[in-house]
């Protein structure tokens, strides 16, 4: 049954690609946030 | 009109300055005959072996060479930003890739036929035949690759790690240009050679589709 | 926040309901048996790359003619969208190939077109990282996006014409080359699918890019004080 | 040698932004410069001086904002405005000769006769003697003055100076003011960029300074004048 295993293991793969990809945007989104959010807040005790 | 007249003022710039120093040239016939000297060292072919690879062979080594020879058409005017004065200069900045990538192509032209001889000894393969058919090939891929890779070098000259960066760019680009030039000359050195109208159309659309964009685009290519 | 959220979980559900009607619906194809069922992600998923490369190239001729900056983050956001559409279908392309042909690598037309495509993208990406002024990196990496997209065809009929020794792929005629009606309902599901996939991850990615000049803007305030 | 007919050309910058990345190099620049002045431009390292020029020049595009020339004779129509521009760098080749150099930029601008006129300008620069050296081996000064004559190659009505006296020895920079003075007093447009008080910067007839990519002081009289060349408000 080594076709279904192929088949299973190619949606797998697929998918985890995807949802990888999708992680790394998700966390450079959110260390960037944080880094606006920090710098925003220098940028008004500054004032 | 000024455009043709401005392009064969920059050529005749290009051409003098080149053959002042031929750096270029002799650097770069010595870097592809190295290759194909080494080449045949790790390969050891036979006479029907060579006449299967030596295009393919032939073709990638010039593609290399080019991609290291193309880098220097934008990076020598960057010293005393003479590529400025010759956008104030000309009426059209297209002029300045037009001679630019003739040059570029004049320069292929010449290295390849110069190293034709050695070529056909080292891989005993019969040229003469076919030579002008062959001469056609040689120039119509000459001119795609200096097409593309002189637009190429424009934008590799602007980045950091440039050396190895062109060659990045250019070599996937170019396939179409390596696999269809291969295939013509391979049918030219065939032992029944046979005009490869297949592979020579297809390289002169390469040249004119690649032409056509640089035209429309070049400007903002040499954009500050 | 609440958008988005709603629109990913409708997007994983989406692609769930894709692969169970491609692994349950999809009537069992007569040579290829289950093997057959990757088809309809690995194509679908080439058509959404494709798509994803299209709108890409359409931004980057914005970008050169409007000069805003929302055409380079749209524009780079669909260059790594539809490359990790192709690094997919690189991938799955040789799991079937495996059982199908027993190898999994062939220089067949389309897998080395695709994979030269792939090649062409990753300089783009490269290329990006390479210039440091915004402006100019926006610019030329535009151009050369440009350059790229135009590539295409020409490489895939370029090793089409010469490179092609297998049979046209097995079974991937497309619709109207005899697929069985429900097939061809199930892989367009599944190209629906994909491509509302690749809108999301496009959004996701452009959000990413503005919120990046948005920071270099913040950060240039910081400095300066 | 009688120079041709032209009419002296202003230009006019409407609030002009120029951004690298999220830097401004130049801000809400507005200046309107009449045809046939002399203006000086004065400001530190990186207040936006070379950007300005570049844009006058048609080099650079500006992030916003727009530039424009204009006629004296309001019925004329303004040609295509090609400036005589000299920057820090040289903009000539090293490795052709003053002659080559010259003779090569002027056949780009489609001059008629370019070698007399070549000719002519290489005897006003002083390098007459000079002329089939490569510029590869001239001095700094040498160079300075090819790059004059190249900008001057086809008596341009708009000319752009970026501390042109730079590398020029006493006697260069007097025979710069002298050229200048001539050029100015011919009607044409004389736009520079200079630092501190000098031979060159008394041909001025209005100086700008610009700070931080804006213009702080604009000035046509006297004592402001000298004040902005020298910092001395400062």
């Amino acid at each position: 049954m080594s076709s279904l295993d192929s088949v299973f293991a190619a949606y797998v793969l697929g998918w985890a690609v995807f949802f990888v990809f999708y992680l790394t945007v998700a966390r450079r989104t959110a260390t960037l946030d944080k880094e606006v959010e920090r710098l925003k807040n220098t940028l008004n005790r500054g004032k | 009109m000024s455009l043709l007249s401005n392009t064969a003022v920059l050529l005749g710039k290009e051409l003098r300055t080149e053959f002042r120093s031929r750096e270029l040239l002799t650097t770069t016939f010595i870097f592809i005959l190295t290759i194909i000297v080494l080449f045949s060292f790790t390969f050891d072919p036979t006479s029907d072996e060579s006449r299967r690879f030596a295009p393919g062979l032939f073709w990638l080594a010039f593609l290399f060479a080019s991609s290291l020879m193309l880098q220097s058409c934008f990076l020598r005017e960057q010293p005393n930003d003479t590529l400025s004065a010759l956008r104030l200069s000309v009426s059209d900045p297209f002029s300045i890739f037009l001679a630019k990538l003739a040059a570029n192509a004049l320069f292929l032209l010449l290295t390849e036929l110069l190293l034709l001889p050695f070529f056909t000894v080292m891989y005993n393969v019969p040229v003469l035949p076919v030579l002008h058919w062959l001469a056609l090939v040689f120039f119509l891929a000459s001119l795609g690759i200096s097409i593309a890779g002189t637009a190429l070098s424009a934008i590799s000259a602007q980045a950091r790690m440039r050396e190895l960066l062109l060659p990045l760019l250019m070599l996937p680009l170019l396939t179409p240009i390596l696999v269809a030039s291969a295939e013509a000359t391979k049918a030219l050195l065939d032992r029944a050679p046979y005009v490869p109208w297949a592979g020579m159309g297809f390289l002169t659309v390469f040249d004119v589709v690649f032409l056509t964009a640089i035209w429309l685009f070049g400007e903002y290519l040499l954009e500050e | 926040m609440g958008k988005r959220a709603l629109a990913g979980a409708v997007v994983v559900f989406l692609m769930g309901a894709a692969a169970y009607a491609s692994f349950y619906i999809a009537p069992e194809e007569k040579t290829m048996h289950v093997l057959q069922r990757i088809f309809y992600f690995h194509a679908a998923t080439a058509w959404a790359g494709m798509t994803a490369l299209f709108i890409g190239f359409v931004a980057n001729l914005l970008y050169v003619w409007r000069r805003e900056g929302k055409w380079d983050a749209l524009g780079v956001a669909c260059a790594e969208v539809g490359l990790a559409c192709f690094t997919v279908v690189l991938i799955t392309g040789p799991i079937w190939a495996k059982p199908a042909w027993g190898i999994y690598w062939t220089w067949d037309a389309r897998l080395t077109s695709t994979f030269i495509l792939w090649l062409l993208y990753v300089s783009y990406l490269l290329l990006r990282t390479l210039i440091e002024e915004p402006d100019r990196r926006a610019l030329l990496s535009a151009l050369f996006g440009i350059f790229a997209f135009i590539d295409v065809p020409i490489v895939f009929g370029a090793i089409r014409w010469w490179r092609t020794q297998h049979p046209a792929p097995v079974i991937m005629g497309g619709p109207g080359s005899g697929l069985d009606p429900t097939m061809s309902k199930v892989f367009f599901f599944s190209v629906f699918a994909l491509h509302c996939l690749v809108v999301f991850l496009i959004n996701e990615r452009y959000r990413l890019e503005k919120l990046r000049a948005k920071f270099e803007i913040v950060r240039r305030e910081a400095e300066a004080i | 040698m009688t120079p041709p007919a032209f009419a002296p050309i202003g230009l006019r910058f409407e609030d002009i932004d120029k951004r690298y990345g999220g830097i401004y190099a130049l801000r809400r620049v507005s200046l309107t410069i009449g045809p046939g002045e002399c203006v000086v431009f004065a400001g530190r390292n990186g207040s936006g001086k070379t950007t300005f020029l570049r844009i006058a020049a048609q080099l650079v595009r500006p992030s916003a904002g727009k530039l424009s020339f204009s006629c004296a004779s309001p019925n004329e129509e303004t040609p295509a405005i090609r400036a005589g521009f000299v920057a820090h760098a040289t903009m000539v080749y090293d490795e052709l000769t003053a002659e080559e150099n010259l003779l090569l930029f002027s056949r780009l601008q489609g001059t008629p006769k370019p070698e007399n006129r070549v000719a002519a300008l290489l005897e006003e620069v002083g390098l007459s003697e000079r002329r089939a050296s490569l510029v590869r081996t001239f001095s700094r000064g040498m160079r300075q003055r090819v790059a004059i004559a190249r900008a001057l190659l086809h008596e341009p009505a708009v000319i752009l100076m970026d501390e042109p006296a730079t590398g020029l020895d006493p006697q260069g920079v007097s025979w710069l003011a002298e050229t200048l003075r001539r050029l100015r007093d011919s009607g044409r447009t004389i736009l520079m960029s200079l630092h501190g008080e000098s031979e060159i910067a008394s041909l001025g007839t209005r100086a700008i300074r610009l700070d931080g990519g804006s213009v702080v002081a604009d000035t046509r009289t006297g004592a402001t004048f000298r004040s902005i060349l020298t910092f001395a408000d400062v």
